[in-house]
């Protein structure tokens, strides 16, 4: 009988401690296949945030580093120039790409900088206890947002892909989700996408994944799951926001 | 035959898998066992339906989940 | 021996090059040198200056507070730094710009048609080549030769032509008075 | 001897850091430091190195702490505000034991300030600078001919003890010409080891991570405890400094950097007059040379701290002679530089007095 389905090599056999039901775990799980699927784990420099995911650099079975929160693109811009042969990505969370570290992100992106992101959306501040992320969606409750978010005294949600989109340097952006067994095979695909491109030289390119925190949510598992499809997944639509290999035809 | 294992120990009895993801609906989560962190780990109601299609293990978040075939 | 010199005008009239063109020429002459501009925010408001120290010793302080010697280019830089000066040391600034008389009694003093002479040349803003050539005759300081070959060192890009211009310019300063101080 | 070239101290700088088999250059634009990017922009590419402008110094800082833990050589320059923003980087940096070169070209403080030379981020940049235990080992060169030979010196001591390093001059040695003398074979990169930390692939060997935290109970501790022993090792090891006229000196005068040369055309003028007087020039800042002034203190009594600053330097110079001598100081904080002829007079002042 041959192993057709298990714990990839492209992770570390330590157990991760997040939640029951988070999203971040399927990611991780899809990372680390690639990393053996693309044969890339031996030459892979991965970014673990500041965040609930800060612990990725235990999972992720290839050479770490933890920056401070939200620098992950400018230490990958600076891993990847210093040593081009390397494959490197950048794994963040919404506080960590699109608060604290926006100026960084849109500048990699600006600079095409030869980098692979990982964007995890769950629209909460999962790490320091469900505060108001700046995805957080309007009238969605956090604990900085205890009667919803007030969009005219707290503003609206940050659309990354929307927004990234409007610079001519990004080469590949996607929005994914992690909600169903279609959205997963999908966001392999893209993420896959994202590796072969950096491979080929190709330029920036930013997946983002929305992610269940049933934690934060204050949801079930199964709940948070359906949440994506039927609330966060109308407000952030899914898609291929960027492909230049397809503008050039 | 196909055959899945749980790993018990792994499992944090989240129930992604169970809910509307096994084409031939045979996974629940162990309703009269706990594991050592306290949760009810999934299980396979009838192995015999298995079609080794994987959908579980995607969804899987540990990943806690083998696929055999 | 260490001469201490300051060199003030306006922007556009070559202060920051003259105070490099005299750091070079030290350097040629194998001695030790510094130069040290005003810069940024002052060197926007219209003036310039710049200190350059050539010291047969290495140089200790590259700031100069009481110069031994200052060129003078415009009216402000006059009233600036002419109470300045060591006793005993010497002023040269640009009569043609500067309509004030210099009232020290223990400095000497030179006044040069700088801009007269250098239009007079053809261009009138090599008027600091001009009290450059003068500088190096009053001071004996460094040689005609070794002032040419320093211009060459700052301007890199020039044409022949115009280090040519130069040249004379430099010539017409040196030429200026008959001997040396 | 090598031909002397008359040079910028910040482009000194540039060369020098090329020299050291430095290819990664990362900053932003400020005054009065941008002759540095300026030139590399030229410079490293030339040589076929890294040159980024960044969004910002926080960037810089980060693509650094990225190509550093890569395992190259390289740096970044600022000007203070810039390196303010640094900080939290650098403090990452140092908790991951990871070599990089920050040079500090100071200016008028605090907030924007203005853009003249001034001393005033000795504190910033000899207590560590942000948050957490650590120190950075900082220089203090004083002629363009130094500001050629330290990013060499900067990077060897950073790598040696995986921590990093300032360079600390200021707007007037930057903006400053000089002769310099290329005084050392340039460094090829090729030519440098390879470090055993260096993230580059896990090819043929356990993965490595770089990273300053420890959540586990007290592992912290012992991290931070075997931190300090490497603190305690370059404190014994690494202080640098040189004197003048110090042997049979009655006040020595403490100045680094730019006031240094200006302290030393005073303690010249005094010692023309008469008076026994000698300077002491820290180069290390830290770590500050505590052994030499312990030293002296034992037979001088009085020092006279010069500072481009309300006095921070002076705070070492009282801890290392603990209270033997009498301390005295002059400042000229928010971009003021001193002549060297108030510094003879606060000498006579201070021998007058002790008289």
């Amino acid at each position: 009988m041959k192993k057709i389905f298990s714990r990839p090599e492209g992770l570390t056999d330590t157990l991760m401690r997040y939640c029951p039901g988070c999203g971040h775990g399927i990611v991780h799980r899809i990372v680390g296949e690639l990393l053996i699927e693309l044969d890339i784990r031996e030459r892979t420099v991965g970014i673990a945030p500041v965040g609930c995911s800060v612990f990725a650099d235990e999972y992720f079975n290839c050479d770490m580093i933890q920056p401070p929160h939200g620098r992950g693109p400018a230490v990958s811009a600076g891993i990847k120039r210093a040593r081009p042969e390397c494959i490197v990505f950048s794994y963040q969370g919404d506080g960590d790409l699109a608060s604290i570290g926006t100026a960084e992100i849109i500048h990699a992106a600006a600079r095409n900088e030869n980098i692979t992101v990982v964007f995890i959306n769950n629209a909460i501040f999962g790490m320091t206890g469900g505060q108001m992320a700046p995805t957080t969606l309007p009238g969605m409750k956090s604990t900085t947002s205890q009667k919803g978010r007030d969009v005219r005294k707290q503003g609206y949600p940050m659309k990354v892909c929307e927004m990234l989109a409007s610079l001519d340097g990004p080469y590949y952006l996607e929005r994914c989700a992690v909600d169903t067994v279609k959205n997963v095979i999908k966001t392999k695909k893209a993420l896959k996408m994202a590796f072969q491109n950096q491979l080929d030289d190709k330029g920036f390119c930013l997946i983002e994944v929305l992610s269940m925190c049933p934690t934060g949510w204050g949801q079930t598992p199964v709940q948070a799951k359906k949440w994506i499809g039927e609330v966060m997944s109308a407000y952030y639509p899914l898609g291929v926001y960027r492909d230049r290999s397809k503008e050039a035809k | 035959m196909p055959e899945v294992k749980i790993l018990d120990e792994v499992c944090k009895g989240c129930g992604l898998c169970c809910d509307d993801v096994c084409p031939v609906d045979i996974l629940i989560l162990a309703p009269d066992r706990i594991n050592s962190s306290g949760y009810h780990p999934a299980m396979i109601t009838d192995m015999e339906k298995c079609k080794a299609c994987g959908f579980c293990y995607m969804v899987c978040p540990e990943p806690a989940i083998e696929v055999y075939k | 021996m260490t001469k201490e010199i300051i060199i003030s005008g306006f922007g556009g009239q070559g202060i920051v090059s003259s105070g490099i063109i005299l750091a070079h020429a030290g350097l040629i002459e194998d001695k030790h040198v510094t130069f040290f501009p005003s810069y940024g925010a002052e060197m926007r408001g219209g003036t310039a200056n710049c200190s350059v120290v050539i010291s047969s010793e290495p140089v200790a302080s590259p700031i100069v507070a009481t110069p031994d010697v200052v060129i003078i280019m415009n009216e402000p830089s006059l009233a600036r730094f002419e109470m300045a000066v060591k006793p005993g040391g010497l002023l040269l600034y640009n009569q043609t710009l500067i309509k004030s008389k210099p009232k020290r009694k223990d400095i000497t003093v030179m006044p040069i048609e700088a801009n007269v002479l250098a239009e007079e040349l053809g261009q009138g803003r090599i008027a600091n080549m001009v009290m450059l050539g003068v500088f190096a005759k009053k001071t004996g300081l460094l040689s005609l030769r070794t002032l040419k070959n320093a211009q060459r060192k700052r301007y890199k890009k020039a044409n022949d032509e115009q280090l040519a211009l130069n040249d004379k310019a430099l010539e017409k300063g040196y030429g200026l008075f008959g001997n040396s101080k | 001897m090598a031909e002397k070239k008359l040079m910028y101290g910040n482009h000194a700088i540039v060369e020098g850091v090329i020299a050291a088999g430095c290819r990664f250059f990362a900053g932003y634009p400020i005054t009065p430091q941008n002759e540095i990017p300026e030139s590399m922009s030229v410079r490293m590419v030339d040589e076929g190195g890294v040159f980024i402008q960044t969004e910002s110094e926080i960037a810089a800082i980060n693509m650094l702490f990225g190509a550093a833990a890569a395992g190259k050589r390289a740096m970044t320059s600022s000007s203070s505000p810039g390196i303010s923003l640094m900080q939290e980087g650098i403090s990452y940096i140092a908790g991951a034991d990871i070599p990089v070169l920050v040079v500090n070209i100071v200016r008028g403080g605090p907030g924007l300030g203005n853009i003249a030379p001034a001393q005033s981020d000795y504190y910033q940049s000899t207590r560590g600078g942000g948050h957490g235990d650590y120190f950075t080992i900082t220089l203090a060169p004083n002629s363009a001919q130094d500001l050629y030979e330290f990013p060499k010196l900067a990077f060897e001591l950073a790598e040696k003890y995986r921590n990093p390093a300032l360079i600390l001059a200021d707007g007037l040695l930057g903006q400053m010409m000089e002769a310099v003398e290329f005084s050392f074979e340039p460094i090829d990169p090729k030519s440098l080891p390879e470090k055993e930390w260096a993230l580059c692939g896990c090819k043929g060997r356990e993965r490595r991570v770089v990273r300053s935290y420890d959540l586990k109970q007290g592992r912290l501790e012992e991290l931070n405890l075997r931190r300090a022993e490497k603190y305690t090792t370059i404190r014994k090891d690494e202080q640098r400094f040189k004197d003048e006229y110090c042997d049979d000196a009655d006040l020595v005068v403490i100045a680094y950097g730019t006031s240094s040369r200006i302290a030393s055309a005073a303690v010249r003028m005094a010692r023309q007059k008469g008076l026994k007087v000698g300077l002491l020039r820290p180069i290390t800042l830290w770590p500050f040379p505590t052994d030499v002034l312990a030293d002296m203190s034992k037979r001088i009594e009085n020092f006279l701290v010069v500072e481009m600053s309300c006095g921070q330097m002076i705070d070492d110079v009282k801890l290392a002679t603990e209270c033997r001598s009498n301390i005295h100081f002059h400042g000229r904080p928010g971009g003021g530089v001193p002549i060297p002829s108030e510094i003879l007079e606060k000498i006579e002042a201070v021998l007058g007095g002790a008289r």
